[in-house]
C-alpha cells in the first residue's frame, strides 16, 4: 500500500457565501424553473417519483402575474385578497414594532420582511383543530387567523395584559386555539415535537394534523433528524416545513446544508415525500400547503416542503447584517416580493387596483396604530401597568409547591 | 394484595393506569413486543394494542419530544429510557421543553408526562448501566422527582405521576428490581418474596408525590435516603448499632421537608446517602436545606456518604458503591462529633 | 373546505418485522443483485451519480464461490487466507469468552457470529495512523491488527493486567496505537467524533483518515445527524460504516429505518457518496473499504458504506433472542456465513482445502486456549489478581484534584 | 498592561493562544467571518484563516462532538455556544464522552477542549439567554468549571483553560462584558474604562485554575460569588455597612476550599449568592463544603441568595435577579442571627 505514502495533504473545506459586504451579489448560478413547469402528482404518489421536485422549484405567478400550471389552485378573488390584506398588515405590524423596539418599549424584536408569504398563505390551508409548532418567524400564522393584534402587542410590550404573563420574549407567542404552539427560544425543538402530536392525533383516531416549523440553519441541529426519523417510521399526518431565507444569522445557509443541493433533498434519506417550493408566491406556497394537509389527512403521511424565500431584514433587532453580507442583495434576490406579486396578480385579475392598494395600506396602518394605542395605553416594556411579581411563580407546576410558596414570601410577593 | 417484584409493580401499574385511561401511550426502546430489556412493560402491547404500547427508535431525545408533542395533544404518555445514563441526549427537550410548557405559554399548553428510567448501580454496569443522574433534574423548575425503594410505592407513585399534571421523571433503582438489597453482596440474594413492601394493593390507588416515609424509627440520628440506599443504611444502623431514625423520601423534588426538619430537630444529627458523585449531588441540596431549617438543633456536622467524583468504574464495583461500612463508619462518627 | 369534515380517521403505522417467533422466516422480497453485477466508480464520481447504489448491493463472492466483477479486487491468496485465519480466530475467540461469561469469569459480552467479516476485511483497507471509533461489535479491527489476545481477556476479564485498569466493561476496548478508538457505552456520540478527527487531519495538512462506525439501530441517534451535517459541509476525510445486521435489540432494522429502503439512502440528503454492500463477503467489504478509504484520502470527502448482515447470536449475554425473532431466520439469511464463503473462494482458488481448514481451525482453539490460561493466570472478575482500587481515583484528570486526593484517603487506598 | 473589556480580553486571549500554538482551532455558530454574536472571536478567521477559525452548523452536539474528535487526534480546539441556555443539546457529548475519555482510556485517548459560553442573565435576555447552568457541569467527574468576572482574569483564566489537558467549560458572565454590573440596573452603566481589574497584561500570562481571589476582605462574614454576583455583593455589603470578605471563586472545579475555609473560620459566618435557580444550584455544595469545614465555627446558618426555582422571566427581570437589595438582607440577617 505504498502509495498512500505519496497521498497529498489533505485540506479542510469552509463553504463560503458568493458575496459579502462589497462584493456585487450574484445569483445567476440559482436555477429558477419558469412558472407552471412543474407537475402535480397526485396525493397518494410514491416520494421516491417525485424525487426531482426537491431539486426544482414550484412556482404558480409568472412574471406578467399570471396564475399558471398545474399549481395554480383554487383560490378566488376574495382569498387573494384576503390573503394580500394578511402580509400587507404582517409588515406594517413588523414595521410598527421594531420602531417600538427603537424607542425601549420592546425589548427584542424579529421581523418577517420578505417572507410574509410563507407563514400567511399556509395558514389558509389548515383546518380548525390543526396545530402549528412554529419558530419566532411565523406570526403570519396567527395574523392570518384573525389573532388580535393588539395581543400580539401586549405580548411584546410585556405590559399589564401580556397574556403570557410578561414570562416569556416578545414575539415568542402561544395561542392553542389558533392553533399555535408556544414557541420556544431552543432551535429545533418544536420541529420533533410536531411530530409526536400529529401522532398523537393518529393514535387517537382524529383528524387533526400537525405542521412544523424550522429555519434553514436550524435544520443541522439534532432534533431535526429525531423529527424525520419518528415521521418517517409511524408515518406521521404532519407538514414539515423548512423555510429557507438563505441566513441563519451571519452564517449562509450552505454551512447548514453543506453538500446537497437543497434542503429539501434531506427527506430522501427517510422516504420522506420533499418538495420545493418559491416561498415568495403566494399561490404556489397555499397551493403546496394544501396539498401537503390533504396527503397527511388522508394518511399518506409526512410531507418535507422547503420555502426558497430571503430574509430582507437583519436577523433580529440585535442584529446588523451590513457586517456580513451585501446591502445589494436583498435588491439582487430572483423571487421578488410576496406583497408586490400579489399585488401584481390581483390588478392582472382585474380584481385589485393601485388606488384600493393604497387605502388598504391607509387602513392597515390605522388600525396597527389603533391597536398601537390600546396596548400603549396600558403600558410597555418598563412604564405603565406591567405584569405582576407575583405572576413569576405561577404555573411552574399545575399546584404550587410549598418551596414554591415559601420563595414567593420571601420575595415578598 | 398482591406480592410482587418491583418490575411487576411496575408493569402493574402502567396495565392498571392503560386499562383506566385511554389517554394513556407507552413507548420506548424495546418496550412493545419485547416488553422491555427490563420486562416493565410485557404484556402491554399484546393487550392494550401497538398504537399504545409500540416500540420507538433508538433516540431519546426523540423519545421525549415526540412524546411532549403527545402529552401537548392531550395524551398521557409514559415512555421509558433503557437506562438513566442514556437520558442525557435527551437533557434538552426535558429542561428546555417539557418543564417550561406550562409556564412559557401561561397554561395554555400543558405537559403531563412520565420518563422512567433504570437508576443507579450494583450489577457490575460499569459506566454506562450504574450512573444516578437525578441531581440534573433535581436542579430544573417544573420537573417533579421521584424514586421508589420498593414494590408498594413503585406502582403508588407510578399511578400518581401518571395522573400528575406535569412532567414527572421516575427512577426505578435497578438494584432493586427484583429484591432489596443492603449492599451485603456477598451474602445470597434476598428477594420481595415475603417482604412486606412486596405487598402491593390492587387497583388504582396512588401514593401522593411529595410525602417521605419514615422507615426506621430512632432518636440517635437521621439518615436522608432514596433508592437502594434506604437498605444500605438499614444495614448500617444495624451494624453500627445506632438508634437511626431512617427516612427514604421517595419524592426529591417536591421535597417533604417538614417530615425531614421534624425527625433532625429529634435527633440533632443528620446523615445523608446517595448513590451519585459528590459534587453537586442532591446530596449538596439536602445538606444545605437541613442546615437551613435546623441549624440551632444540630449537635454535630451533617454527613454525607455518596459515590466518589470518578466516572463508575466497573471491577471497583464495591470499592465505589457507598455500602453499609462506609455508612456506618459516618453514622458512629457523627454519634462521636 | 367542507371536505376536511369527511376526512378519514387517522391511525397509527408502527413497522413490523415479516417474521415472529413461530413465524417461518421468509426473504424472498429482500432483492439480492448477483455477484459482480454492481459497476465500480471511479474516485471522483459525484455521489449523486451513484444514488442507485444506495438501494442495490455490491457483492463479488457468487454462488459457486468465484470472485466477479468490477469489485473483485487485487487481495493475494495470502490475503484472503490472512483474512479467513482473522475471522475464524475472531469467532473462537468469541466462543471461548461467551463461555467464560457463562462461567461467570465475565460480566458481559457480546459476539460478532456471522458478522465477522465486516470488521476484519474493512481493517485491512486501513493505513497505520488511521483511525477507528468503533462500536462495541469491531473487535475484528484489533485482531486483524494483531493486537495481542492475552490483552483483550485481561480487559474482560478485568484482572489486574487489564490494560484499562477494571475501569471499562468488557468488549470496550481502547488502542490508541491501533488506531481503535476507546468504545463508548453510548450508542452514535463515536460517529460523530469521527467526523471531529478527520476534520483535524485536514486542518492539519495531514494524510490520515478516521472511520466512523454506528450500528442500524443507532442510525436513529440524533449524533448520527451531526456527523452527517459536519461530514457534508467540510467534506471530511471519513469512511462512515453502518453495519445493518438487521436487528437493534429487540428491534428489527424497520424501526430506525422507518419508510426509506435501506439506510446507505440516509448519505442522500447531505450529498455523500453513499452505497450498500454484502457484509457477508469479505472481498466485497474489502474492495468497498478500499475505495472509500482512497475516496477520502484523494480529497474527495466522505463515503457512507451499509453493510448488510446479520446478527446470528444474541444482541450480547444480557439477551434471549428466542423472545422475539424466529430461531430459524439465521438458517433462512440469504447473504450465507462469511467464514464458509470465503473458504470455498479460496478452495475453489485451489488455495485453501478442508484438511488445512480443520489444522488452522485447531490451531487457532490451541492459541486462544493458551492466551486464555495466560490471562486466567492472572485472574478473573473477582478472582485472582484484581485491578487496584488506587487506580479508580487516576486519569479523572491529568492531575489529581485536592477533593479526589481526599476522596482517596476517606476510601483508604 | 492594556484597558480592554472582557470581550476585548477573551478575543486577545484567542489571538495570543493562536499565534504561540497551531495545534489551538476555534469555531461556533457565527464566530468565523462575523466574529461571534458577542465579537468575541472577530477578526480570528481573517489573521488565521478559515482552517482555524470557522462557522459551525447550528448544532452543539455536533459542535462539542467534533470537538472532541479533534481533541483526542491531538489539536486545542475552543469552541463557543452561542448562549448557555443553548449548551444542553450537546451535555451528553460533554458529561458521557469528554469528561471520560482519560479515565476510560487509560489516558490513551484525551480531551483538551475549550467550550465557552456567554452565562447568567441581567439583559431581559428571558427564558432562552439568561440561564446559568454551571451545577449540571460541576457535578460531572472530568470537567473543570471556570468563570471569570473581570477582564484581566478572563484573558488570564481562558489561557490557562486552553492549555490545561482536560475539558473546560468556561462560563462569560454575559452581563459583565462591557462592565462591571453591581445589579443597580436604575443607575448609569459602568465601564471596564479605568477600572483596576480591566487592566489586561500582554503576553501569555496564564491564571492557574483552582484558585479564589478575595476581592474584598472582611472580619464580619465570608460571601462566595461568582461571575456577576461579585459586583453585587460588593454593592450589598456597601448598602448592608457590613464588613464583608468576599471572595471571588473564579473556578468551581476544582474548587479553593482552603481560601474558603480559612475565611469562613475567621468570619464564622457565610452567605453564598448566585444567579442560578435554588434547588441543587452550586451554591447547595458550596454550605456544604463549608459546613462539612467549618461547622464548629459557624455562628449562624449559612445562607444563600439565588435566583428563584422558576424558568428566567421577561419582563420579570429585576424581580427575579438576586439583586443588591436581597443580598444586603440576607448579610444582615447572617449578622443578627
Ligand atoms: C439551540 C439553539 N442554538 C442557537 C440559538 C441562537 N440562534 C437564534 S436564531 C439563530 C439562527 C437561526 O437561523 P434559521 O434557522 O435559518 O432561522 P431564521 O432566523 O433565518 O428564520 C441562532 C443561531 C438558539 N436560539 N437555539
Ligand atoms: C444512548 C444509548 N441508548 C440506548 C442504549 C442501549 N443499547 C445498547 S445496544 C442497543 C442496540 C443497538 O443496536 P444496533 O445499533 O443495531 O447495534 P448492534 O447491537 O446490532 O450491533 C441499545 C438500544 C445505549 N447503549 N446507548
Ligand atoms: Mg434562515
Ligand atoms: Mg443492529
Amino acid at each position: 500500500m505504498s502509495d498512500g505514502d505519496r497521498s497529498p495533504a489533505l485540506t479542510l473545506k469552509v463553504p463560503e457565501p458568493g458575496c459579502r459586504p462589497g462584493d456585487t451579489p450574484d445569483f445567476s448560478d440559482f436555477e429558477i424553473p419558469r412558472a407552471g413547469a412543474v407537475p402535480r402528482p397526485p396525493l397518494d404518489v410514491a416520494p421516491d417519483d417525485i424525487r426531482d421536485m426537491a431539486f426544482s422549484i414550484i412556482r404558480v405567478l409568472n412574471k406578467e402575474g399570471h396564475a399558471v400550471g398545474e399549481w395554480a389552485g383554487d383560490l378566488t378573488p376574495d382569498d387573494l385578497r384576503a390573503g394580500l390584506r394578511h402580509m400587507m398588515l404582517l409588515r406594517v405590524f413588523d414595521a410598527r414594532m421594531l420602531t417600538a423596539q427603537r424607542q425601549g418599549k420592546v425589548t427584542f424584536y424579529a421581523q418577517h420582511l420578505g417572507e410574509e408569504a410563507v407563514s400567511c398563505a399556509f395558514r389558509q390551508a389548515l383546518k380548525p383543530g390543526d396545530m402549528n409548532f412554529p419558530t419566532y418567524r411565523q406570526a403570519g400564522l396567527l395574523i392570518a387567523s384573525g389573532f388580535p393584534l393588539s395581543e400580539l402587542m401586549n405580548q411584546n410590550y410585556g405590559n399589564a395584559a401580556d397574556p403570557l404573563k410578561g414570562r416569556q420574549l416578545p414575539i415568542c407567542y402561544s395561542s392553542k386555539e389558533h392553533g399555535f404552539f408556544t414557541v420556544s427560544g431552543n432551535l429545533g425543538t418544536q420541529f420533533l415535537q410536531s411530530v409526536g402530536w400529529a401522532m398523537a392525533s393518529a393514535i387517537s383516531n382524529d383528524t387533526k394534523i400537525a405542521a412544523g416549523w424550522i429555519g434553514d440553519g436550524s435544520t443541522a441541529e439534532n432534533d431535526f433528524h429525531a423529527a424525520m426519523v419518528f415521521a418517517s417510521t409511524y408515518s406521521a399526518p404532519v407538514v414539515l416545513n423548512i423555510v429557507n431565507n438563505q441566513w441563519a444569522i451571519s452564517t449562509f445557509q450552505g454551512i447548514a446544508r453543506g453538500g446537497v443541493g437543497t434542503f429539501a433533498a434531506r427527506g430522501h434519506g427517510f422516504g420522506i415525500a420533499s418538495i420545493r417550493v418559491d416561498g415568495n408566491d403566494y399561490l404556489a406556497v397555499h397551493a403546496v400547503a394544501k396539498w401537503a394537509a390533504d396527503r397527511a389527512r388522508a394518511g399518506h403521511g409526512p410531507t418535507l416542503i422547503e420555502y426558497v424565500t430571503y430574509r430582507v431584514g437583519a436577523h433580529s433587532s440585535s442584529d446588523d447584517p451590513s457586517v456580513y453580507r451585501s446591502g445589494d442583495e436583498a435588491a439582487a434576490w430572483p423571487l421578488g416580493d410576496p406583497i408586490e406579486r400579489l399585488k401584481t396578480h390581483l390588478i392582472t385579475l382585474g380584481e385589485w387596483s393601485e388606488e384600493r392598494h393604497a387605502q388598504a395600506q391607509a387602513e392597515l396602518e390605522d388600525e396597527v396604530r389603533a391597536a398601537q394605542r390600546e396596548a400603549e395605553a396600558i403600558g410597555t416594556m418598563g412604564s405603565g401597568a406591567q405584569p405582576s411579581a407575583r405572576d413569576m411563580f405561577e404555573d411552574v407546576y399545575a399546584e404550587m409547591p410549598p418551596h414554591l410558596i415559601a420563595q414567593r414570601r420571601e420575595a415578598g410577593y | 394484595m398482591a406480592q410482587m417484584t418491583m418490575i411487576e409493580a411496575i408493569r402493574d401499574a402502567h396495565d392498571t393506569a392503560m386499562e383506566a385511561d385511554p389517554r394513556v401511550v407507552v413507548f420506548g426502546e424495546d418496550v412493545g413486543f419485547f416488553g422491555g430489556v427490563f420486562r416493565c412493560t410485557a404484556g402491554l402491547q399484546a393487550k392494550y394494542g401497538k398504537s399504545r404500547c409500540f416500540d420507538a427508535p433508538i433516540n431519546e431525545s426523540g423519545i421525549v419530544g415526540a412524546a411532549i408533542g403527545m402529552a401537548a395533544y392531550g395524551l398521557r404518555p409514559v415512555v421509558e429510557i433503557q437506562f438513566a445514563d442514556y437520558v442525557l441526549p435527551a437533557y434538552d427537550q426535558i429542561a428546555s421543553e417539557a418543564a417550561r410548557l406550562r409556564y412559557r405559554s401561561n397554561g395554555d399548553f400543558t405537559c403531563p408526562l412520565v420518563i422512567r428510567m433504570p437508576t443507579g448501580g450494583g450489577i457490575f454496569g460499569g459506566q454506562t448501566h450504574s450512573q444516578s443522574p437525578e441531581a440534573i433534574f433535581t436542579h430544573v423548575s417544573g420537573l417533579k422527582v421521584v424514586i421508589p425503594s420498593n414494590p408498594r410505592d413503585a406502582k403508588g407513585l407510578l399511578l400518581a405521576s401518571i395522573e400528575d399534571p406535569d412532567p414527572v421523571i421516575f427512577l426505578e433503582p435497578k438494584r432493586l428490581y427484583n429484591g432489596p438489597f443492603d449492599g451485603h453482596h456477598d451474602r445470597p440474594l434476598t428477594s420481595w418474596k415475603g417482604h412486606a413492601l412486596g405487598d402491593v394493593p390492587e387497583g388504582g390507588e396512588t401514593i401522593p408525590l411529595g410525602q417521605a416515609e419514615v422507615r426506621r424509627a430512632g432518636r440517635d440520628v437521621t439518615v436522608l435516603a432514596y433508592g437502594t440506599m434506604v437498605y444500605v443504611a438499614e444495614a448500617a444502623a444495624e451494624a453500627a448499632g445506632v438508634e437511626a431514625e431512617i427516612i427514604d423520601l421517595r419524592t426529591l423534588v417536591p421535597l417533604d421537608l417538614e417530615t425531614i426538619a421534624a425527625s433532625v430537630k429529634k435527633t440533632g444529627r443528620c446523615v445523608i446517602v446517595h448513590e451519585a458523585t459528590r459534587i453537586s449531588g442532591f446530596g449538596g441540596e439536602l445538606m444545605s436545606q437541613v442546615q437551613e431549617a435546623c441549624f440551632y438543633h444540630l449537635e454535630a456536622p451533617i454527613a454525607r456518604v455518596t459515590g466518589w467524583d470518578t466516572p463508575y468504574p466497573h471491577t471497583q464495583e464495591w470499592e465505589y458503591f457507598p455500602g453499609p461500612a462506609r455508612v456506618a463508619e459516618a453514622l458512629k462518627r457523627v454519634m462521636e462529633d
